[in-house]
This record gives structure tokens, C-alpha cells and sequence, in this order.
């Protein structure tokens, strides 16, 4: 069918055509552009499921815009592609999965989440724009395309951040300080791009990645590139804006903001691995993430465990799982050099962080979902303020249950599946690492049970008494992202073998990635 | 304190950027430009426009272009919504 | 060293942004800053796409025998000037919203967000 | 804000249509002469800026309706994109229309020519689109923020 070919622009193009129908929809009723926008990103959700059993048969898509045929990647003889071009491997449709599904239980969440405020076809349209831009920094071939999607990432949840601005303070000043470090963030990319750009003459990932010659300015473009891709993705150092920009955006654009940083994320792996794969000196820059990861973990739970805010709390924890993962892909990286420790351990690292992202994604996303019904009900986020909730909101305490237990790593659930495979590979790299990772787990369970005890046991509060269940489609939202969590925890290596595995394999192999453009097909 | 830490992140970055500039090719000579110069030969036969950058802006790099309008969009829907309730 | 000045004075400018981004207590300073900093990383993208005694590159009325100027820098920097433009805006309206919410602009002051 | 003298407004009514017409020019010509659909836009949109100046936000309401420019901005931003589905029997941005013979198909002249209109293919739907988009996206900034402006003026602590 002449359409099959054509999926990933397609999975981008509907929620872009649907975020313009938004506004004019809106003008016809209220009630259309809460389905419109679930409908849209359903499609999207579909057609990154069927894009995904495609990529692991076939093997990474190409897609060129304008060009005479979808695959021309090199029109007429030449030796470097001229048009953009979006390149799906396994490792960039992994994290499509990962936003696909965020934002459609996202869009599920608010369909009475947003009820209350007012403006509900711009917060629906920003929605929309948000997945678009999400989708676009992680199917993009194209350094310069990647800079404008990240682009509308940021201008979108930064808008999204500051919904709520109109009546209080808060929001206005979390969205400034996000605006503040996106845009930095954003033009130091697009120095990088002038630096290669510059060089190369070429905008195409995969040609300069065959073309690099890791000379002088090649180290600083990378120099730039990686301080502010692990900004973005609320790294330690530069992680001041993580827990205002998560605790004062609305729950389900929380949940989609995580997802958000892990794809700024991916782009820092992606850049690392696809870009400079051999020629960068592995060992120096592996440790340098590592050290990031470190500090993540570790600073990221200390600050957590003093939070009352039970919004900051998870934030907090945010940062700190996003320090496994860099650990994770860290120690993979420092072994790339030398092969046989490669194949011994630095593999299973690799799957450990890259699992650990969808992992960390699903259970925090469920994690603030429930932390906005509690909000959604109580109107409160202040964990002293509430107490008692268990009495009334059976499902959401259940969920949350599901949730901590699988932030804090245990057994049946994914989260343990990932951090099993960080311990087991890190301690073979340096043992005092995966010491540091375990007890950063102990300390993350130890703040859950402190929220747990605060928010949900205690006695009935009178100021309580009329709270009920959340409503239906906020109640799905959560069970979807529940059965996820502990199917991923029951069959991890079902996961990991088919999913898990092609993405890490896409990652180090840089010919896989340079081959499929330069190389035809 | 801070001052000092923020000082120091902006020497390093500010020399990064000053290397580069040092180190980049000299200007007016662009050692490599073939993609370029596909651009200027091609462009009028490919997409008949004599504008060379309107025929990348629209049909080479349309896409861009694409995401340009939506970044303009997402701009005007935030700033609408962060100002929904001025009645005026 | 001589023939990359103009990259030398771009990066200066670009410097200038991110002074005044890091250091300035205001809000209003701390946008300009951002804004210095787009037109410092335009600026660089057109300096790469210069060519020596080249004319702009487009066929109608232009003076044939001439060598044309890159396109490329010039089609990414019409790109990157709108999202300049929209950065801007949205960063008016929110400090506009903090000036409303928070009386003052002042960062010391705008700070309710702590721990 | 205020509007201002009564001299700047008689000027304003007097220059905003020109302003406007020469925005249109660079928008339609955008594939022959300097210029496309975001010069053109912001030229026109500047008009914009003018009247809203020289009116103040406060009584510009009559003329400067914002809903009206939403609508065009969807509708413009709607059109570019069905321009890029239309192109999806090849591919997503293909160039159906260049060097087809319909509209704006003729093929350019190779080399130094003085330009004809009817050449370019998709380009000149694809500025005229772009055009009107960046148009309304202007006035539609520049409206709210300035009524943000009166609106936020008020210290309120919250």
C-alpha cells in the first residue's frame, strides 16, 4: 500500500494537522477538541506500533522529503544528501514508543483533568505541539531539523508551564527559568550546527558522522553539545529548573515533560554515539557522563527526601533516575574502546539505561498522574496539608502503591528489571559505582514511604470527607500505565531481547546508522 | 559564592566559543561547498524559482520551513493562553 | 588570525549575551540577553556563508560573471530569526505575568520557588 | 497605552495601506526578487504595529478584531500544510507543481533572466500561506501583548 512508506512523516504530520484544527474546531464546540486531540494522537500511537514491527524486521526507515522517492536518499549521483530526511532506527523509534504512548494518556488525563481552567483548545493545542516537537527531535536525520524541533519542544511546554499563570505567581517564574535554560540550551545547538555546518558544509547526521575528523573544533562543538543536552535533560549541575518547571506545570504535561527531557536525552546519545562514535577518545567522555550520572543519583535523592511538596518530591527523583540512565549508557560508552569488555558487560549496561528510560518514564509518569488526582481532588500539594486519602480514592492509592514500588526498584516491578541490569554490569565496571546506585535506591524508597505515610495513611481529616474517586478517564490513564509497569516487571527479558537489544545494537554500530543514507538503502 | 561558580562557567564557555572562532576557516573562503554550489546550479532547473534561498527555504529544506510556522504558531497559542483572561 | 575577525567579533557579541544573561538582576536584562545571543548565533551562521567579491544568489537582473554567496546560512537564519522572534515574545509575556503576580522584576525578589 | 497625537493618527491612516500592499509584493514575489512569505509577513505585520501604536490598545478594538487574524492564521497555516500532504502521492514536501505547465509550472529560464511570475511551482502558494500566516501571527502578538501590557499594569500581590 503506497501509505506504508510514508509512516513516519505521517506520524508526525497528524498531530501537526490536528494541533492547527484545534483552534478552528473550538469555535464549534468545547467538547470536540478533547477527542480530536485523543484521536489524533491515537493514530499516532497506532502508526508508531506498526512503524516499530517494521524497523525491527526490515531495518532503519529513511524518509526524504521532496525528493522523487521516499528512499533517494543521494539524488543523482551525488556523494552527500541535500534534502532533510527523517531516519527511524530502533533506538529513535524506542523513544517514539515511550512519547507515543506519554502523550496519548496524557491527552486521556486531561480530557477531565483540564475541565476546570478555562482555554482548554489552546492547552490541547500546546499539547499537541509538544508530542509534534517530541516526535520530531527523535525521527529528525537532520542536525538543523533537530534545533527546530527542539525548539518547538520548548516553546510548547514552556507555554504548557505557565498555563496556569493568569491567577497565580508560581507557574509564570517556573516557565521563565525553563524558557531561560531552553533557549540557552537551543542556541548553543545551533552554534554547534554553525561549527559543522562550517566545516563540513553538510546538515545530514549520517554525512558528517562519515565525513567527522574529530579536529580541534570538533572537540568544542561536542564540548558545547553535551553540557547543554544533559541541561536539557535536567542533569545535575544545570538541574535547577527540573523541579519548578515539574512541580507547577499541570499533571499530565509533567508526565509529558519527562518524557520530553528524555528525549533531549536520546539527542545527547544519539550525538555521542552516532556522531562521533569511534573517533572520540570513549573512556574520557564515558566518565564525564558518568560523573553527571553520579551527581544526579545522588544529589537528586538527598534533596528529594527533605521536599514536603509531594510534586518537588517526585521531581527531585526525576533527576535522580535520570542520573541511572547516564550511568548506565555512561559505562557503556567508557567500554566502547575495547571490545571484549564491550561484549562482556558494557552491553548489558547499555540495555540497563536505555530499559531504565521507558522504565522511569511509565512508572514517574504514574507517579504525577497520581499526584494530580490528589491535587485534582484535595487541591493541595502540600504532603502536611493532607493525610487519610486511603479512605477515599481506593484506585488512586493503589496506583501510587504500584508506582513507588517501582521507583524504589523492587521485585515485580520494571523498575527493578532495569536497575538489576545497571548493578549487575556497573559492578564489574568499578564496583564503588553500583554501591553508590544501591543505596541511591534504598534512599528513593525510604522518601516513598515517608509520602505514602503522609498522604494516604492516617486518620479520616474532616476537611476530607466529601473527596471521591477521580473521574473515569483519569482512572484509565493510571491503569493503562499500571498494566504497563507490571507486564515490563513480569516479562523484562521479553522487553530487552526484541526492543531493548536492536536499540543498543543501532547505537554503538555508527556504520548502521551512516550506511542507511549514504549507502543507499 | 554563586558569582564565583557563575564566573567561572562563563570564562570556560566563552573560551570555547572564542577557540572555535580562532579555528574556523577564514572567512570568505569556504573550504568545502559543494552542497552549495548543487544549490545554485540545480535550484532554477529543479524548482524553477530564481531565489535560490526562497527554493531551499520552500522546497528543499521545506520541512523546516514547516516547523518554523509551527514554532510561530506554538508562540501565538502561549502567548493567547498565558493571556486568556485580560477581558479588555 | 587576520582572516577570521569577523568570527572573532561575533563570538564577542555572542560573550556579551551570555554576560548579561549570567550576571544582570533584572528580568528584562536577563530577555535581552537572550536575544543578544540569537542575533550573535545568526550572525555567525551568516558569516560562514560568505564567499570573497560573491553576489546574493538570485537569478533576476543579477550582474552575470559573478560568483554567488552560499545559500544554505542564509535559508537557516530566516529560520532561526522567527524562532528568535517567538522566544521573544514569550518571554515578554511572562515576565509581564511575574511583574503582575510578583510586583517587582527583580530576581532576588522573584524567587518563591526554593528547596 | 494611550493613543497618540492626532497628527501621527491622520499620517497612520494615510501610510498603513501602503505599508501593507508592499508587504503583499514581497510575499507574492518572494521566488523572483529578495524576499518570501516571512519578509512579506512581517512587513505587513508591522502595519499592524503602526495602527495599534498610534491608536492605543485601548480603543483600537473596533478595527484590530484578534479573532479575526486567529482565523486567518489557521487558515494559512492549514493551507501550508494540506501543500505539504498534497505532495504525499511521492513524497511529503514534493514540488508537484514545478516545470508542469499548470499553474506557476513554466520552467525558469537557466542563467540571468528578468523573471516570470508564473515560474516556481509550489513556492509561490507555499509564501503566499506562509505570508498571511506570519501576517496574523504578528497581529495577533502584538494585540494581546499590548492589552497584556494595560492588563498587568495593575500591581496586584498574589
Amino acid at each position: 500500500m503506497s501509505l506504508s512508506n510514508h509512516i513516519p512523516i505521517l506520524i508526525i504530520a497528524i498531530p501537526l494537522l490536528a494541533a492547527f484544527l484545534v483552534p478552528l474546531v473550538s469555535r464549534i464546540n468545547k467538547q470536540a477538541t478533547g477527542i480530536l486531540t485523543t484521536l489524533a494522537l491515537g493514530v499516532s500511537l497506532i502508526l508508531t506500533i506498526v512503524l516499530t514491527a517494521k524497523i525491527l524486521s526490515v531495518g532503519p526507515q529513511v524518509y526524504v522529503f521532496g525528493a522523487t522517492s521516499s528512499s533517494l536518499t543521494l539524488p543523482s549521483g551525488l556523494k552527500f544528501p541535500i534534502r532533510i530526511m527523517l531516519e527511524v532506527d530502533a533506538m529513535s523509534i524506542f523513544m517514539g514508543i515511550i512519547t507515543a504512548v506519554v502523550s496519548f494518556l496524557g491527552a486521556i488525563y486531561s480530557l477531565s483533568f483540564i475541565k476546570k481552567y478555562d482555554g482548554v483548545d489552546k492547552y490541547y493545542s500546546l499539547l499537541l505541539l509538544l508530542t509534534v516537537g517530541m516526535f520530531g527531535m527523535e525521527f529528525t536525520g537532520d542536525i538543523f531539523n533537530f534545533f527546530v524541533f527542539l525548539e518547538i519542544a520548548s516553546i510548547a511546554s514552556v507555554a504548557l508551564i505557565s498555563f496556569r499563570g493568569i491567577d497565580f505567581g508560581e507557574p509564570a517564574e517556573a516557565g521563565f527559568k525553563y524558557m531561560v535554560v531552553s533557549s540557552i540550551s537551543a542556541l548553543m545547538v545551533l552554534f554547534a550546527v554553525g561549527i559543522f555546518y562550517g566545516q563540513y558544509d553538510l546538515l545530514n547526521f549520517a554525512a558528517i558522522a562519515s565525513v567527522i575528523k574529530y579536529s580541534q573544533l570538533d572537540k568544542i562543538a561536542l564540548g558545547l553539545l553535551i553540557p547543554v543536552l544533559a541541561m536539557k535533560a535536567g542533569a545535575v549541575p544545570m538541574h535547577m529548573w527540573t523541579p519548578d518547571a515539574y512541580s507547577e506545570a499541570p499533571a499530565p504535561i509533567t508526565m509529558i515533560l519527562v518524557a520530553a527531557s528524555q528525549a533531549s536525552l536520546y539527542a545527547l546519545f544519539r550525538v555521542v554515539f552516532s556522531l562521533y562514535n569511534i573517533s572520540l577518545n570513549a573512556l574520557t567522555i564515558g566518565w564525564i557522563i558518568i560523573i553527571f550520572g553520579l551527581l544526579s543519583m545522588f544529589i537528586g535523592v538527598t534533596m528529594a527526601i527533605v521536599q514536603k511538596d509531594i510534586k518537588r518530591l517526585m521531581a527531585y527523583h526525576a533527576v535522580s533516575q535520570t542520573g541511572y540512565m547516564l550511568l548506565g549508557v555512561g559505562v557503556g560508552l567508557a567500554v566502547l574502546a575495547n571490545p571484549e569488555a564491550l561484549k562482556d558487560y558494557g552491553i548489558t549496561a547499555m540495555e540497563g539505561g536505555i530499559f531504565h528510560i521507558m522504565n522511569h518514564a511509565m512508572y514517574k509518569g504514574l507517579l504525577f498522574l497520581t499526584a494530580g488526582a490528589l491535587f485534582f481532588r484535595t487541591g493541595t500539594r502540600d504532603l502536611n496539608k493532607m493525610g487519610g486519602l486511603a479512605h477515599y480514592m481506593k484506585y488512586t492509592t493503589i496506583f501510587f502503591i504500584i508506582g513507588a514500588a517501582a521507583i524504589a526498584g523492587l521485585p515485580p516491578f520494571n523498575g527493578f528489571a532495569s536497575k538489576l541490569l545497571i548493578y549487575e554490569s556497573v559492578y564489574r565496571f568499578n564496583p564503588l559505582l553500583s554501591i553508590i546506585a544501591m543505596v541511591v535506591s534504598i534512599l528513593t524508597l525510604a522518601s516513598f514511604v515517608k509520602v505514602f505515610h503522609s498522604a494516604f495513611l492516617g486518620p479520616k481529616l474532616p476537611q476530607f470527607k466529601d473527596v471521591k474517586e477521580t473521574p473515569r478517564s483519569m482512572v484509565f490513564a493510571m491503569a493503562v500505565l499500571s498494566c504497563i509497569i507490571v507486564f515490563f516487571g513480569l516479562f523484562p527479558d521479553l522487553i530487552v531481547k526484541n526492543l531493548v537489544h536492536p536499540a543498543v545494537i543501532s547505537l554503538i554500530e555508527q556504520l548502521q546508522y551512516t550506511g542507511t543514507v549514504l549507502g543507499g538503502m | 559564592m554563586k558569582k564565583i561558580i557563575f564566573g567561572i562557567a562563563f570564562i570556560i564557555f566563552f573560551s570555547f566559543l572564542v577557540v572555535s572562532a580562532i579555528n574556523m576557516r577564514t572567512f570568505g573562503e569556504p573550504t568545502l561547498s559543494e552542497m552549495d554550489d548543487y544549490f545554485i546550479e540545480n535550484a532554477q532547473s529543479e524548482t524553477g524559482a530564481n531565489n535560490v534561498v526562497t527554493s531551499i527555504v520552500f522546497d528543499y529544506r521545506g520541512f523546516d520551513t514547516l516547523g518554523e510556522a509551527t514554532v510561530l504558531f506554538t508562540a501565538v497559542v502561549g502567548v493567547v493562553a498565558l493571556f486568556r483572561g485580560v477581558k479588555k | 588570525m587576520i582572516g577570521n575577525l569577523a568570527y572573532v567579533a561575533v563570538v564577542i557579541f555572542i560573550g556579551l549575551g551570555i554576560y548579561s544573561l549570567m550576571f544582570k538582576k533584572n528580568l528584562i536584562k536577563i530577555a535581552i540577553g537572550i536575544v543578544l545571543i540569537e542575533n550573535g548565533v545568526n550572525l555567525f551562521l551568516i558569516t560562514l556563508g560568505y564567499r570573497k567579491g560573491a553576489v546574493a544568489p538570485i537569478y533576476t537582473q543579477s550582474p552575470s560573471g559573478q560568483a554567488m554567496v552560499l545559500p544554505t546560512p542564509q535559508a537557516l537564519t530566516l529560520t532561526s530569526i522567527v524562532i528568535g522572534i517567538a522566544t521573544t515574545a514569550l518571554i515578554l509575556s511572562i515576565a509581564m505575568i511575574i511583574y503582575k503576580h510578583y510586583g517587582t522584576l527583580d530576581t532576588d525578589q522573584v524567587r518563591r520557588l526554593k528547596g | 497605552m494611550k493613543g497618540m497625537s492626532r497628527i501621527v493618527k491622520t499620517v497612520t491612516n494615510f501610510v498603513y495601506g501602503f505599508i501593507i500592499i508592499f508587504g503583499f509584493y514581497i510575499i507574492v514575489h518572494g521566488h523572483l526578487t529578495p524576499g518570501g512569505g516571512f519578509q512579506g509577513g512581517a512587513v505587513a505585520g508591522s502595519a499592524f504595529a503602526l495602527l495599534l501604536v498610534s491608536y492605543g490598545s485601548l480603543n483600537s478594538k473596533k478595527f484590530l478584531k484578534d479573532d479575526i487574524f486567529s482565523l486567518f492564521e489557521n487558515f494559512g497555516l492549514t493551507l501550508f500544510i494540506i501543500l505539504g500532504f498534497s505532495g504525499l502521492g511521492i513524497t511529503f514536501f514534493y514540488n508537484f507543481l514545478a516545470n508542469s505547465g499548470g499553474w506557476f509550472g513554466d520552467a525558469a529560464l537557466i542563467g540571468v533572466n528578468p523573471g516570470d511570475m508564473n515560474t516556481g511551482g509550489v513556492i509561490p502558494l507555499m509564501n503566499i500561506a506562509v505570508g498571511l500566516e506570519v501576517l496574523s501571527a504578528f497581529g495577533v502578538i502584538v494585540l494581546t501583548m499590548a492589552r497584556g501590557a494595560e492588563f498587568t499594569k495593575k500591581k496586584e500581590k498574589s
